[in-house]
């Protein structure tokens, strides 16, 4: 549904499968992996590398 | 139309058409329930949803039902070129942006209530005003109950506000009737709603905690749905709305006195007349079982309409009742209803989920 | 009254009258409240409820709050000598048994309809007629806010329906103050009400699965606590009743067309005069945070009712919110309150417990 | 196959075959789930619906969801030549029918637990003898995740218990990863379901006052579904069952403490070896945003299964959560499913329904 | 203690003493829940609430059931002299106004986890460390099932967690018989709990539309209540949270395997050891009617505690379910009755509510 | 149970009764009033004036 020329190839840090990414993300930004829906921090861009963005515990109401 | 679709057209039976379309405003409640219908309807491919505070997110994180939606929100102010672009952000914003949305789609179709009322002058009574005046002539009110005569080849859609339509849709056939004439007592429309009326973004009121299990007059008077229903029903209407304790739903019992005496063979004549080819109305009014009058757990995520009426013989009274989801029939279920009837496509393209049984607080 | 409360009168300071109580109907939902009430009430000892279904069960089995209550069901066939006898059976059943009420008890309190109107053509109009009419004159409406100078002393108190109860609360200081004179307009009353004014034994449409996040019109037209209410206030009014998905509750919005205008200061110089010196009522109607109208959750359990009221200047309406938990205040609390100033009782006594919030759906 | 469905199938392109199907217990919860989804399904016809209590009735009169439909329910002796016949009664029913079914019916897919253990022993063990246990080779479990392969061509299906069916579908994974072998510690398995669960006709248990809001524990041990899961996973389980306030919904926590050490990468590993290819699993195991892992109102109404995990290193435990909706994959959905598998239909023929965003307690 | 208090102790028979009380975070859920025990408690004169968002207002404008209460916010800043200091505020804030609150304070009973755990290590593992350590040591548990013996004359009393006060209700018993010693499995511990557990600042999760009706995991692993129950049961447990449709109430269900096989006697008599003399602890274990296990709704309001169990004899399971209302027994009931035994008051003064019946959600 | 010598009188602008203030209170300042529950903002303090507080719609949900 997302035109495919506007993707950038990555690795799920997780599962280690390639995910796809929208072209425009930038580092620092976190993204949601559309394999296991985790948070994923983009450290670097080329080539784009991803990690698992520390959890927002608290913003979830314990 | 993009050239995909008028090959489409030219081409073959099947699918004839399929139009790109657009949500800005995707990460709300009535933004998501656009998607959920138009990822199912089979001329609609979504090619964009907006969120500034999900931007490059996935959708399905927003809405869990659309997970297996492959999808990411962009930018609003990125927009993207489609045939049609629906809208689902607070009043206020696509008054601001309409001229922007015409560069991008051939068809606008507004959720909000910034092109509901006809006249500039509502807004200043109304509201705080209308920056782009010079659009309320082209757009027409999405209801096609009401207006479907004006809707083929309309290019900007308003879609009405969920209390007024469950209320006119209550009240239409009366009027059609001219049951309701100079004569007929005063109208007192007393609507119960849930909670996902309030959008996305609650506050206090809106948390689990203080919003559970209410009966809470949310708006006791001057609920701004009153001009919608006196502009399109031509009906000065007592308004009173009342949060209740579930989630979608709009359920407007109107107490209504006629001019003279009316039978119950009369109502059923004229809510037969207005509603029998009806695709989405249902008339639901005495019977057996559990469910005998209009419901908005029974049309729960459908883009359905029940009304149904009871006669108050003592004093002349007649009650009648109407039910909607405000998602769907009340918002997002209206908008593609009107969409699919302005570009000609089936009417009930999309949006034919006809709910569950049992069903709980939906 | 009993030798064992004559005694305690004359010997000794604290709580100087014990009145022995007994309760028909124990396994019921207003007989559980009474029983509730009474155990907590320093003037009342319970010395028996009746169960013909449960007969010889402790009275905890039944309503777990009261497991802590050294009690169990006896027959209502058996009935022990009481001061007073409180009966919340269906309608019907105290009307045949009234005569050997008193034979055991001096004072009774019934909770059902069938002492509540004064007429007995009402009885033939609304219901099946009446079997003991001679008793209707003798009974007392057990409303304090309504009835307080007629209750002491009485001997038989007639609990009042809790969708009227809600109403007349609601429209009474207006009615006083001559707002709704002969040029005023219909009185529309729309009510909502929770799951537990159907009582313990519900069918098909009271379960769980089916009674869920309902709006559901259960009585259109018709209802007969519209008697009760021209009874009492002098008013026909266009009733209509709803459930919602709470269970403890009743709420009357109360659309009014008084015969002139009105202004806000008017509206609390009225229900001020009404309410200020009443123990259980409060205004509430507009001011800040999450609660600025009356909510049956703002009292749930509570023997307090709210009331509050808007005006809608553009066609001359007064819109009057009223709550009440019909458990308490609309049924158990009522008679217990009522049979307070019968005997000469402080009038809050046992009925002090002021409400939780935050709380759900109560 | 009738005729007519061959005359279909011989002379033109789309939907192939159309299959005629009744349902047996067509007023229950899961009987008008089958019917709402059969309605919808593109190569079934629905002829029959059999009711005893509502004979000649409209189905919609008991379904509100299908007032569009145009059935009557009629006699469960007066059964009708069809290709597939659904069977939707108590347990103990359709194994005194199944001769019968067969007369009519080339499949028959029951709903009940007659049919869903392969020994007759366990029902002796677990339920009241089985009086027709020359079927229970022939039978086929329904659910697909763990039985696709033996599905095609099988004309006796069993569909699976829901909370049998969370559960499974919950720990299948770790018990093929070989996470559960001989070392590991008990597996608990903790659930929480809705009201819809009891089915259609509930007792005072199941009334709205009593059952709103609840916690309660109505299977604290020994629940018959324990006997499926040891069956179908070769695992015993200690197995509790709770009911809260929601109408659809099954949602099993399994806490498991697995032989040795895993990691959160074994676990997706695992997962996804299990349901990447599955039509309708889905793999919900933190993340951002409200939904982070499965909850039975993500997936209400629909045939979607959400599992997920969490590891507690400290104690070495894995947490799994499921959740289903018992009426669509934890019966009627389940059933259609397999059917699809069964007559070489595509899987989710019948199943598209992707659910609500934002939904109350559905 | 005031001059006030010592001289009513001195002089006269009946209330004999009078201690001034404040609470700091007056507008928050426990807070009001302290001021309504506290308003209603004979013992307790209530000088001071405060609020740094609601200065000035009355408190009946936060907590609606207090609309009688005399009483306006004051600033957290400005703390008057009193016997009793009661904290309700967040996680932090009290370990750095220790100091503060006893100069103004003769008492300080603590709601957050401030001084919950006896060890500053363990503020460095599970929370972000402590900042006066000193403290801790000085500091008494608060839940008297457990503690009782240290409470009186206890000058800092630490409030339990309301999850943590559930689970330790619930296995104490066990423990102390020995049930649980070193050849024992895992303990499990399934929680179930309400919303107002979040406090009144919910964010997106905690709003109605998403909130209502869940069965969300929502501390699948690691809470911090872990380290409570390990400190004071000496036991480690695998626990898992899940927030349900209700808004008051947490409901602990234990899993557990003991040393060596048990009888239900075995249970009976180690539950009944433990509680029979309990003022608040009702064992609910089977029997008959709609409430045979421990059930939050049966308690929802008032200071008791419910707890039960059933054996799997199968697997030698013992499940144990232990109920509370995290507003009342879970956190300001257990610090008016831990006050109330520190001062030498009757245990249950102030906590007499018995809850209601029938209630729904609350 | 607040101490009486801490508090201000005023009359409620909607009924006209007397009622008591906290003795702290600002110009400018909301305050509820004790018998409508009204929203009342503190126009002038000598002697104290209070005016019903314009209602701030949206804050409500509509
Ligand atoms: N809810 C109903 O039942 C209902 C019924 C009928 C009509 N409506 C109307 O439909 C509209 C949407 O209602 P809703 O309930 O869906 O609201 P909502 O849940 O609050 O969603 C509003 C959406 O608009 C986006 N948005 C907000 N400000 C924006 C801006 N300046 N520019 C671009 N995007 C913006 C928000 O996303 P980001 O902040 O992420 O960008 C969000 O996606 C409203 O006009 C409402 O009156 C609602
Ligand atoms: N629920 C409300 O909100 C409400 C409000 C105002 C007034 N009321 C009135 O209060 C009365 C009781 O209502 P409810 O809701 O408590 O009803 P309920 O829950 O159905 O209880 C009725 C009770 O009466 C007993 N009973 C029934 N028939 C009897 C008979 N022939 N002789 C002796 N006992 C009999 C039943 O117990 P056994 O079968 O075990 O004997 C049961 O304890 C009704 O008249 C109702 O109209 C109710
Ligand atoms: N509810 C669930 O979540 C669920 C999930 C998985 C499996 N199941 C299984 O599915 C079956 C149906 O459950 P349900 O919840 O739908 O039950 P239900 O709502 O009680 O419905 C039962 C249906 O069977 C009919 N019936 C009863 N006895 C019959 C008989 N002797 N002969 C013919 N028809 C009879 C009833 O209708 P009439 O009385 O009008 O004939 C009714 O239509 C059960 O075996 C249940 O264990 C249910
Ligand atoms: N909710 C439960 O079930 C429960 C159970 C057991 C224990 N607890 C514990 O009890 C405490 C309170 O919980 P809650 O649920 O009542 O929370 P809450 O509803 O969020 O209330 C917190 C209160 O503290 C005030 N506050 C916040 N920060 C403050 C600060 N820095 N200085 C002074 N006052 C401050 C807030 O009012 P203003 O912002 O107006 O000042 C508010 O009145 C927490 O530590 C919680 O862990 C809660
Ligand atoms: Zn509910
Ligand atoms: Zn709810």
């Amino acid at each position: 549904m997302t035109s495919d020329t506007d993707t950038l190839l990555a690795e799920d840090p997780i599962t280690g499968e390639e995910i796809e990414l929208p072209a425009d993300v930038e580092v620092g930004e976190i993204i949601d992996s559309p394999v296991t829906g985790t948070e994923l921090e983009v450290i670097s861009l080329d080539p784009v590398t991803l990690e698992e963005a520390p959890e927002l515990e608290e913003d979830w109401g314990e | 139309m993009t050239a995909e679709s008028g090959a489409a057209a030219a081409g073959d039976a099947a699918p004839a058409e399929t139009y790109t379309a657009s949500v800005v405003g995707g990460t709300g409640f009535t933004g998501g329930e656009l998607l959920r219908i138009l990822a199912g309807h089979p001329a609609f491919d979504v090619v964009q949803a907006t969120s500034r505070s999900a931007d490059n997110m996935t959708v399905g994180r927003s809405h869990p039902n659309l997970r297996g939606l492959d999808l990411r929100f962009s930018d609003p102010d990125d927009l993207e070129s489609v045939d049609v672009l629906f809208s689902a952000t607070p009043h206020g914003v696509s008054m601001g942006r309409i001229d922007e949305y015409f560069e991008v789609a051939d068809t606008v179709v507004d959720l909000s209530a910034d092109f509901r009322l006809p006249e500039a002058d509502a807004y200043d009574e109304w509201y705080d005003g209308h920056e782009s005046p010079e659009y309320l002539e082209r757009a027409e009110y999405a209801l096609p109950e009401i207006n479907r005569e004006n809707l083929p080849g309309a290019d900007l859609i308003a879609g009405g506000g969920c209390n007024a339509t469950a209320t006119i849709l209550g009240l239409k056939p009366l009027v059609d009737a001219g049951a309701l004439g100079p004569d007929a007592g005063e109208v007192v429309v007393d609507v119960k709603v849930g909670s996902s009326e309030g959008g996305a973004g609650g506050g206090a009121a809106s948390s689990h905690p203080e919003r559970s299990g209410v009966v809470r007059p949310y708006a006791p008077t001057g609920h701004r749905h009153e001009a919608e229903i006196e502009a399109y029903l031509g009906l000065s209407v007592s308004f009173t709305v009342h949060a209740v304790d579930m989630v979608r739903g709009a359920s407007a019992t109107c107490h209504v006195f006629p001019d003279g005496p009316v039978s119950k063979g009369d109502l059923w004549t004229a809510y037969r007349d207005a509603y029998a080819d009806e695709p989405f109305m249902r008339i639901v009014s005495g019977g057996g079982g559990v469910y005998r009058y209009p419901e908005p757990k029974s049309v729960a995520g459908t883009n359905h309409g029940e009304v149904g009426f009871e006669l108050d013989p003592g004093n002349r009274r007649v009650v009648v009742f109407s039910a909607i989801d405000n998602m769907t029939k009340g918002s997002a279920g209206q908008a593609v209803h009107a969409a699919n009837v302005a570009l000609g496509l089936p009417e009930t393209a999309g949006l034919e989920f006809d709910g569950l049984h049992p069903v709980g607080s939906p």
